[in-house]
C-alpha cells in the first residue's frame, strides 16, 4: 500500500462542499414521464358500457356498474376500477372500443382507509380527469378494427345477372370474423327482436353451428332473409363502430343459416303444447305473419295463413330483388313453416266478407297486411304513360320472374336498351334502379332531393349501384313530367340547395328557383315510399282498428281496437323493415296466448 | 444429437425422442430404466449437471411427468430426460445421491405437487407452504380462485353487472324457441 | 370470508376514540373565537407525538417486490434521512413496518412476530394493491388479500407498485398522523387482539408463534 | 461544600459534554451525507432520536442483567469525563482528576464494552454474542498501541495523571506531546480509530449483517441510554486525547473547538474507506500501530 493510494481516497471530501444530487422537498412530487400510468380517466359520454374493460383485465380489477338507464347503444354501465387489484397494465385501455377509458400520469394516492380506492373513472370526480398526459392508447389498439371483407360479384359483370352479389363467408372467414366480436349485447338492445347476438355469435366461433342456427331461431323465424338483407341496426350501434368497422353480424347470421339445406332436422324446439285446440288466422305472408304463424305453430295451435299472391314473404319476396334474396332461401324459410303444421292458404285475398268469417272461426285473429300502396309523386304529368310505382314495377317484375302467377303484364315494364329514372332515395329506388339494369336498361339514374348522405338507402347498396354504373343526381327537385314529342318522358328538375333550418335536425332542400334541368327517359319510377291500404276491410272495421290513414294502433299485446283482432308489421310501426315486423310479430306470439288466458 | 440418442437408444429403452431446438434434445424413457439412464450419463457423459428438475401435471392421462434437464456444458447442449409417472400413487426414486441439489427440487415437487422421492433427505419438511392441509396447490385439479377467495376472502363492496344481462333485462331479451 | 366484525372501538390511553382528533381542530373549539389552549395531557401528547414523528425508524424487512422501491429512498436522490427516516435495523429499534407488497402466508407469520416484537408506538405502511385486495395475486393459493385483517394499517400508498415519489408522501401523510394523533393502529391492535389472533390463525395453519411476543 | 459545588459543576459539565456529543455527531451525519451527495438530516437529529427513544412506550427488559448495558455504558462515559480534566486551570473544568486517574480512564474504556457484552447477552439473541465478541476482539487489538502509546507518555513524564500530562505540555504548542512524541500520538491516533467504531473499523455493530451487533435486543430507553452513553463517550474520549496530546484547553471554546478537530480526524478517514472484517482490522492494529507504539515507548525509555 502506498502513500498515495492511502491519501487519494481523501480527495472525497471535496464532495462535501459540492451541491447535493438530492432533489429539494418543493419539487419531490416530480412529474413522471409523459406516458406514465396512473390513475384511469373516462370519458363517460363517450363510454358505452361494454365491459371489455373489465372482460380484459386479469387482476379482475374492473367491475361494471349501473350508473345510468340502458339505451340503445349504451348499457348505462360504467367501469368502476378497484386500484387493490389494478396493477396499471393497461389493457383495458387498449382493449377499450370507444377509446374513452384512459390512464392519467398521476401517481400517488396515500389514504389510512382501505375503501376508498375505488371509484368509477370520469363519474366520480378525480383531480386527475382532465390530464392529457398518460397513456390513452391510440398508438396500437388490442381490437381489431378491421371486418373480414366480405367477396362480391364484380361490379361490371353483375349488372348483367340475376345471381347473388354477396357470395358469402367462407368457413375459415366467418370463424375469424365472429372472433372480433366483444360479446357486449349492446347490439341486441338496438335489435328490434333482441336477437341472442352474442350468443349465437360466439357459437359460430366455436364451429358450432347448430347451437347457433338454434339461438337464432329464439327470436327469429326467418333468419336467412335476415342474414341477406336485414337493415341491421345492430351494426350502427357495435361497439367497434366507435373506431372501427362493426361486427358483420348479419354476414354471420347468413353464414350460420347457409350451412344447413334443411333447417327442419336442426331446430329443436321446446315449448309447451299451450294452443292445442286453439285456432288462429294470419292475414298477410309477410315477415310479420310468418313469426306468428310458426311460434304459433310450435305452440300447438291450429294456424291458418292467409296470402293473398302465389307466395310466402310478402315484402321480403316482392319488394327485394332476387339478386339479394333468391327464391331458394325463401322456399327454405317457408318449409320451417310447413314442418311447424301451418295450413298455407296462397292466392287467398282477404276481403271484408272471409274477415269477418275468419273472426267467428278462429280465437284470433292476425292481420299483417303490409303496405301495398305506392305513394304518388305529386308532380304534374305523374299520370303518364311510361311513369310507375317502384311497388308495382318490383311486384309485376317478381310475379313474372318467380311465379306461374297471370296477373301480370304482356311485357316487362323496362325493356332492353331503355334509359330509365328513378325518383326518390331509399332501399326501394336503389332496388328499382338494379333491376332496370338488370332487365337491359341502358342507362338508371337514380334522382334524389337531398344529398348523398341524406339518402335512406343502406350506404352498401348506394355503393353497389354506384359500382353498377348507376347514375346517383343528387340535389334534384322533380317540377313535372312531359311528354317528348318521340314519345319519351322528360323529367324536369330543379337544382335544390340544403338549408338548416334548425340546428340538429336533418337540412331541407330549398328549390333554387329560375334554373329548369331536363332529363329525357323512357320510364320513370317512383319510389319516394309506401302507405297503408285497408279498403279490402269494411268501412266499420276500418274505423274500429285502424286511424284514418289507414295505420293501425295497437296495445302492448300487439290488439288493435277489435278484441280478438291483432296486428302488426308494416301497418303498425313506422320503421317498415323486416326485422321490426318480426319483432311486431313476437309481439303479438305473446299477446294471444295471453289475451286467450293460455298463460 | 441424434447419435447421441441411439447411443442411448443401445443402452436402455427410449420410448420417443422430440428434438426441440439444435441444442436441446428431449426424451422419453420408462420409469424402470430412468435411475439406471441418469446415473450412466451423470458417470459417463458430459451431462453431469442437473440443471432443472421439475414436473408437469397430465391430469388426462393420469400421470406426472418428471422432467430432469442435464446439460453438457463443455459440448453446450441439453438434454430432458422425461418419465412418465402413476398420478395416482407418484414415487419416484431420489436422485440426490447424485445430485445433491435435487434435494430441494425433490422437497419442492412433494410439496407443490405430492410426489414423493423416498430417501430424500427432506421429504415432508415445509418449504414453502407450512401447514398446508389441501391437495397440492400445483396440481391441476387444485382451484386456485376457489381456495383463495374460501381461505383469504376478498375485500367486500364490489358488485358486477354483465353488460349483456343488464341490455337483456333493460329491454326485455326473450327467447321462443323454448319455454325458460 | 367469514371474518365477523370488528367488536370495540378502540380506545387511546386517554379513552377518546381512535380517530377522534385530541386536539384543536373541533369546531366548538372555534365557537368561541379562538382555540382552546392545550391541556396538559394534550401537551405532553403532543410533544412526544412530534418527537416520535421526527425520527422514524424504518423495519429493514422487505416482505414482496416493493421493496425495491425503498432502496432509493435512501440513495442521494431521494434522501429519506433528511425527513429523519432511517433504517431500522432490527424489530427492537424500528418504529415503522413496510409491508411492501403481496404477502405469503409463510412471510406473514415472520412479520407478526416482527410487528409484535417492535416497541409501541408503531405503524404500519401498505405499499400497493395487493395489500388492499390482493392485487396481482389475487387468486394466489398463497398470499394473504386483505392486510388489514391481519395487522392494523395505518397508511396505505397505492400503486403497483407506489414510486418512491408516493412512498414519501405516505410518509409525510404517516408523520402528519402521527402529530394529530390519528395514527392509532397499535392501540387497535391491542384492544382488539383477539379479532387479529383469530383472523391471523386462520390462515396461518402451523401456529405456533408464542402468544405473547413482545 | 468545595466538592459539593465540584460535584455540580461536573454535572453540568457532563450535560454539556452530552449535548455536544449528539451536537457533534449531528455534524457528521451531515457530513457524511453531504459527501454521499445528500442533504442529509438536520444537525438537531440526535437530539430528535434521543427524545423520540426516551418517548417509547414499551421497553422489554431481559432480567436484571439486561439494564447492565446500557448503564456500564453510560457510566463508562460518564467516569472518563469525571475522572480527566476538561479545561485545565479553571475549577469547575477540573471536575475530579486525580494522580491516577490515567489508569483508572483505560479501564473505562474497556467498562462499557465489557457492560455491552454482558448486558447485550441477557437479551438471548444469538446475533448479541457474535457482535460482543467482535467488539472485545478488535478492542484487545486496538488498546496494543493505544497503551503503548500511554506508556510512552508516562515513561516520559513520570505521572499517572493526566492533569499532570497535560501540563507538562503547557509552554505553547511546540510542547504538545503531538509533535514532542510524533510516534505516541501517530499510535494513539490510530488506535482512535476504532476506539470509535467509525469505518473501517465498524463492523462490531455491523447493521447490514448482524442487526446492531450487541444492541440487537435493546429498544426505547434503553437505546436513549445507550445513545446518551455513547454522547457523552465519544466527547470525554476525545477530551482525553485533548489532555493527552493537544496540551489540553484552558477555556471552553478551546476545549469544544479541540474536541471538534480530533473528532474530525476519526471522521475524516470514516468518510473514505470502507470496512474491515474484525480479522483484518485485529492484524491492523497488531502491525504497524503496534510497532510505532514500541518504537514509541522505545524512545521514550532511552
Amino acid at each position: 500500500m502506498s502513500l498515495k493510494n492511502a491519501l487519494a481516497p481523501f480527495g472525497i471530501w471535496a464532495r462535501a462542499l459540492a451541491r447535493p444530487y438530492t432533489i429539494p422537498v418543493e419539487d419531490i412530487m416530480r412529474a413522471p414521464a409523459d406516458r406514465y400510468r396512473g390513475w384511469h380517466t373516462n370519458d363517460a359520454e363517450a363510454c358505452i358500457g361494454c365491459g371489455s374493460c373489465s372482460d380484459i383485465c386479469q387482476n379482475a380489477a374492473i367491475d361494471m356498474v349501473v350508473n345510468r338507464d340502458a339505451t340503445k347503444g349504451d348499457t348505462g354501465l360504467r367501469p368502476m376500477v378497484d386500484y387493490g387489484r389494478c396493477c396499471w397494465c393497461a389493457l383495458c385501455v387498449d382493449v377499450c372500443p370507444s377509446g374513452s377509458l384512459g390512464l392519467s400520469s398521476e401517481y400517488t394516492w396515500v389514504d389510512k382507509d382501505p375503501e376508498v380506492f375505488r371509484y368509477v373513472p370520469g363519474v366520480d370526480k378525480k383531480p386527475w380527469d382532465d390530464d392529457t398526459k398518460g397513456w390513452h392508447g391510440g398508438e396500437w389498439d388490442l381490437i381489431n378494427h378491421d371486418r373480414v371483407p366480405m367477396s362480391m360479384l364484380p361490379g361490371e359483370t353483375r349488372g348483367q345477372t340475376w345471381a347473388e352479389v354477396v357470395l358469402g363467408y367462407s368457413e375459415e372467414e366467418a370463424q375469424r370474423e365472429a372472433a372480433r366480436c366483444l360479446e357486449c349485447g349492446i347490439c341486441t338492445a338496438a335489435c328490434p327482436a333482441h336477437m341472442h347476438i352474442p350468443e349465437y355469435i360466439g357459437a359460430i366461433r366455436d364451429g358450432n353451428y347448430e347451437q347457433a342456427v338454434n339461438l337464432i331461431y329464439e327470436t327469429n323465424p326467418m333468419p336467412e332473409m335476415c342474414g341477406k338483407v336485414c337493415t341491421r341496426r345492430c351494426e350502427d350501434v357495435c361497439a367497434h363502430a366507435k373506431q372501427g368497422e362493426p361486427v358483420a353480424i348479419r354476414w354471420l347470421k347468413r353464414f350460420a343459416t347457409e350451412r344447413f339445406d334443411d333447417l327442419r332436422e336442426v331446430i329443436k324446439a321446446d315449448v309447451a303444447p299451450i294452443g292445442v285446440g286453439k285456432r288462429v288466422a294470419v292475414i298477410g305472408g309477410g315477415p310479420s305473419g310468418i313469426t306468428v304463424a310458426y311460434y304459433l305453430a310450435i305452440r300447438g295451435f291450429e294456424v291458418n295463413l292467409y296470402e293473398a299472391l302465389p307466395t310466402l314473404g310478402g315484402a321480403t319476396f316482392f319488394g327485394i330483388p332476387k339478386y339479394r334474396f333468391p327464391m331458394p332461401s325463401l322456399e327454405k324459410q317457408v318449409d320451417m313453416l310447413r314442418g311447424a303444421g301451418v295450413k298455407l292458404h296462397v292466392n287467398s285475398p282477404v276481403d271484408a266478407a272471409l274477415f269477418e268469417e275468419l273472426r267467428s272461426t278462429h280465437d284470433a285473429v292476425f292481420i299483417g297486411a303490409g303496405l301495398m300502396r305506392g305513394k304518388a309523386m305529386r308532380v304534374e304529368g305523374e299520370d303518364a304513360p311510361g311513369v310507375v310505382n317502384a311497388l308495382t314495377f318490383l311486384l309485376e317484375h317478381h310475379l313474372r320472374n318467380n311465379t306461374d302467377s297471370d296477373k301480370v303484364s304482356k311485357e316487362p315494364v323496362v325493356l332492353p336498351g331503355m334509359k330509365v329514372a328513378v325518383v326518390g332515395g331509399g332501399n326501394t329506388a336503389i332496388d328499382a334502379a338494379r333491376v332496370s339494369l338488370r332487365l337491359g336498361a341502358s342507362e338508371v339514374v337514380i334522382s334524389y332531393r337531398r344529398r348523398k348522405e341524406d339518402m335512406p338507402a343502406d350506404w352498401e347498396e348506394i355503393e353497389d349501384a354506384e359500382h353498377e354504373n348507376i347514375q346517383i343526381d343528387v340535389q334534384a327537385i322533380p317540377l313535372r313530367i312531359e311528354q317528348t314529342p318521340d314519345g319519351r318522358l322528360d323529367l324536369i328538375w330543379g337544382p335544390a340547395e340544403m338549408v338548416a333550418d334548425k340546428p340538429g335536425a336533418r337540412p331541407k332542400p330549398v328549390l333554387v328557383e329560375g334554373v329548369e334541368n331536363h332529363l329525357v327517359v323512357d320510364r320513370i319510377i317512383g319510389a319516394i315510399g309506401q302507405g297503408p291500404n285497408l279498403r279490402w276491410l269494411s268501412p266499420e272495421a276500418q274505423g274500429t282498428i285502424a286511424d284514418k290513414w289507414g295505420w293501425i294502433k295497437v296495445n302492448e299485446d300487439g290488439m288493435t281496437g277489435m278484441p280478438g283482432v291483432f296486428a302488426g308489421g308494416d301497418l303498425v310501426n313506422e320503421t317498415a323493415d323486416a326485422i321490426s315486423a318480426i319483432a311486431d310479430g313476437l309481439r303479438v306470439v305473446q299477446g294471444i296466448p295471453r289475451w286467450l288466458g293460455l298463460q | 444429437m441424434n447419435e447421441f440418442v441411439q447411443e442411448i437408444q443401445a443402452r436402455f429403452e427410449v420410448l420417443w425422442s422430440n428434438p426441440q431446438r439444435p441444442d436441446l434434445m428431449q426424451i422419453g424413457v420408462r420409469q424402470v430404466n430412468a435411475l439406471p439412464l441418469l446415473t450412466w450419463l451423470k458417470s459417463n457423459t458430459g451431462y453431469f449437471i442437473l440443471n432443472h428438475f421439475s414436473a408437469v401435471d397430465w391430469i388426462e392421462d393420469g400421470e406426472f411427468q418428471l422432467t430432469y434437464l442435464l446439460t453438457d456444458y463443455a459440448a453446450r447442449r441439453s438434454l430432458m430426460v422425461c418419465v412418465r409417472i402413476d398420478r395416482a400413487a407418484p414415487t419416484a426414486e431420489s436422485v440426490h445421491h447424485l445430485w445433491p441439489e435435487a434435494v430441494t427440487y425433490e422437497q419442492e415437487m412433494f410439496e407443490m405437487f405430492g410426489i414423493s422421492f423416498p430417501g430424500s433427505p427432506r421429504q415432508g419438511v415445509d418449504l414453502l407452504l407450512e401447514g398446508w392441509e389441501d391437495i397440492p396447490p400445483m396440481r391441476r385439479d387444485f382451484d386456485t380462485a376457489a381456495f383463495a377467495e374460501e381461505a383469504f376472502g376478498f375485500r367486500p363492496g364490489r358488485t358486477h353487472t354483465n353488460p349483456r344481462d343488464r341490455v337483456a333485462i333493460a329491454f326485455g331479451q326473450k327467447g321462443f324457441l323454448h319455454d325458460h | 370470508m367469514g371474518v365477523e366484525e370488528k367488536g370495540k372501538v378502540p380506545l387511546l390511553p386517554s379513552g377518546v376514540p381512535v380517530g377522534s382528533k385530541p386536539h384543536a381542530t373541533d369546531s366548538t373549539l372555534f365557537a368561541q373565537g379562538r382555540p382552546k389552549p392545550l391541556s396538559l395531557d394534550e401537551s405532553v401528547a403532543f410533544i412526544k407525538n412530534w418527537f416520535r414523528a421526527q425520527s422514524l425508524n424504518v423495519m429493514a424487512y422487505g416482505t414482496g417486490c416493493g421493496s425495491i422501491e425503498l432502496g432509493p429512498l435512501g440513495t442521494s436522490r431521494f434522501d429519506m434521512e433528511r425527513f429523519g427516516i432511517t433504517g431500522g435495523p432490527t424489530p427492537r429499534q424500528s418504529s415503522v413496518l413496510i409491508i411492501s407488497g403481496y404477502l405469503s402466508v409463510k412471510t406473514l407469520k415472520r412479520v407478526i412476530r416482527s410487528y409484535e416484537q417492535m416497541p409501541n408506538p408503531r405503524w404500519v405502511v401498505a405499499l400497493g394493491s395487493c395489500t388492499i385486495n390482493g392485487g396481482m395475486y389475487w387468486d394466489s393459493y398463497s398470499t394473504i388479500k386483505i392486510l388489514d385483517q391481519y395487522l392494523p394499517v395505518d397508511v396505505y400508498v397505492n400503486g403497483c407498485m407506489p414510486r418512491p415519489e408516493a412512498l414519501i408522501a405516505g410518509f409525510k401523510d404517516l408523520m402528519d398522523m402521527i402529530k394529530r394523533g390519528e395514527a392509532n393502529g397499535y392501540i387497535e391492535y391491542q384492544n382488539n387482539l383477539d379479532w387479529y389472533r383469530a383472523n391471523q390463525r386462520k390462515v396461518i395453519k402451523d401456529w405456533n408463534l408464542p402468544e405473547y411476543s413482545w | 461544600m468545595e466538592l459539593l459545588l465540584q460535584i455540580l459543576w461536573s454535572s453540568i459539565g457532563v450535560l454539556i459534554a452530552v449535548a455536544y456529543g449528539l451536537l457533534t455527531g449531528g455534524i457528521v451525519r451531515k457530513l457524511f451525507a453531504r459527501i454521499q451527495g445528500r442533504v442529509g438530516p438536520p444537525v438537531y437529529q440526535g437530539f430528535i432520536d434521543l427524545g423520540k427513544n426516551f418517548f417509547v412506550r414499551d421497553n422489554i427488559s431481559h432480567g436484571p442483567m439486561f439494564y447492565f448495558g446500557p448503564a456500564l455504558r453510560t457510566a463508562g462515559g460518564v467516569g472518563i469525563f469525571l475522572f480527566i480534566p476538561a479545561i485545565v486551570g479553571w475549577a469547575p473544568g477540573e471536575n475530579f482528576s486525580f494522580a491516577g486517574d490515567l489508569l483508572l480512564v483505560m479501564y473505562f474504556m474497556f467498562f462499557g464494552s465489557l457492560g455491552m457484552a454482558l448486558g447485550g447477552s441477557a437479551g438471548g439473541h444469538p446475533h448479541t454474542p457474535i457482535g460482543a465478541g467482535r467488539g472485545l476482539s478488535q478492542m484487545t487489538a486496538f488498546e496494543v498501541p493505544f497503551i503503548l502509546a500511554v506508556i510512552a507518555l508516562v515513561a516520559d513524564t513520570g505521572s499517572f495523571s493526566v492533569h499532570d500530562l497535560t501540563l507538562a505540555q503547557a509552554g505553547g504548542f511546540l510542547e504538545w506531546n503531538l509533535l514532542t512524541h510524533p510516534f505516541a500520538a501517530a499510535a494513539a491516533f490510530i488506535a482512535m480509530l476504532g476506539m470509535n467504531g467509525y469505518a473501517p473499523f465498524n463492523v462490531v455493530g455491523a447493521p447490514n449483517e448482524i442487526p446492531v451487533g450487541p444492541m440487537t435486543e435493546y429498544q426505547g430507553g434503553f437505546i436513549a441510554t445507550l445513545g446518551t452513553g455513547r454522547a457523552i463517550f465519544a466527547i470525554a474520549k476525545m477530551i482525553l486525547f485533548m489532555d493527552l496530546f493537544l496540551g489540553g484547553a484552558t477555556s471552553i471554546l478551546e476545549a469544544f473547538i479541540k474536541v471538534f478537530v480530533i473528532y474530525m480526524w476519526s471522521v475524516a478517514v470514516a468518510a473514505v474507506f470502507p470496512r474491515y472484517r474484525v480479522d483484518q482490522s485485529m492484524r491492523f492494529f497488531l502491525g504497524w500501530p503496534a510497532l510505532i507504539g514500541v518504537v514509541a515507548v522505545l524512545l521514550a525509555l532511552f
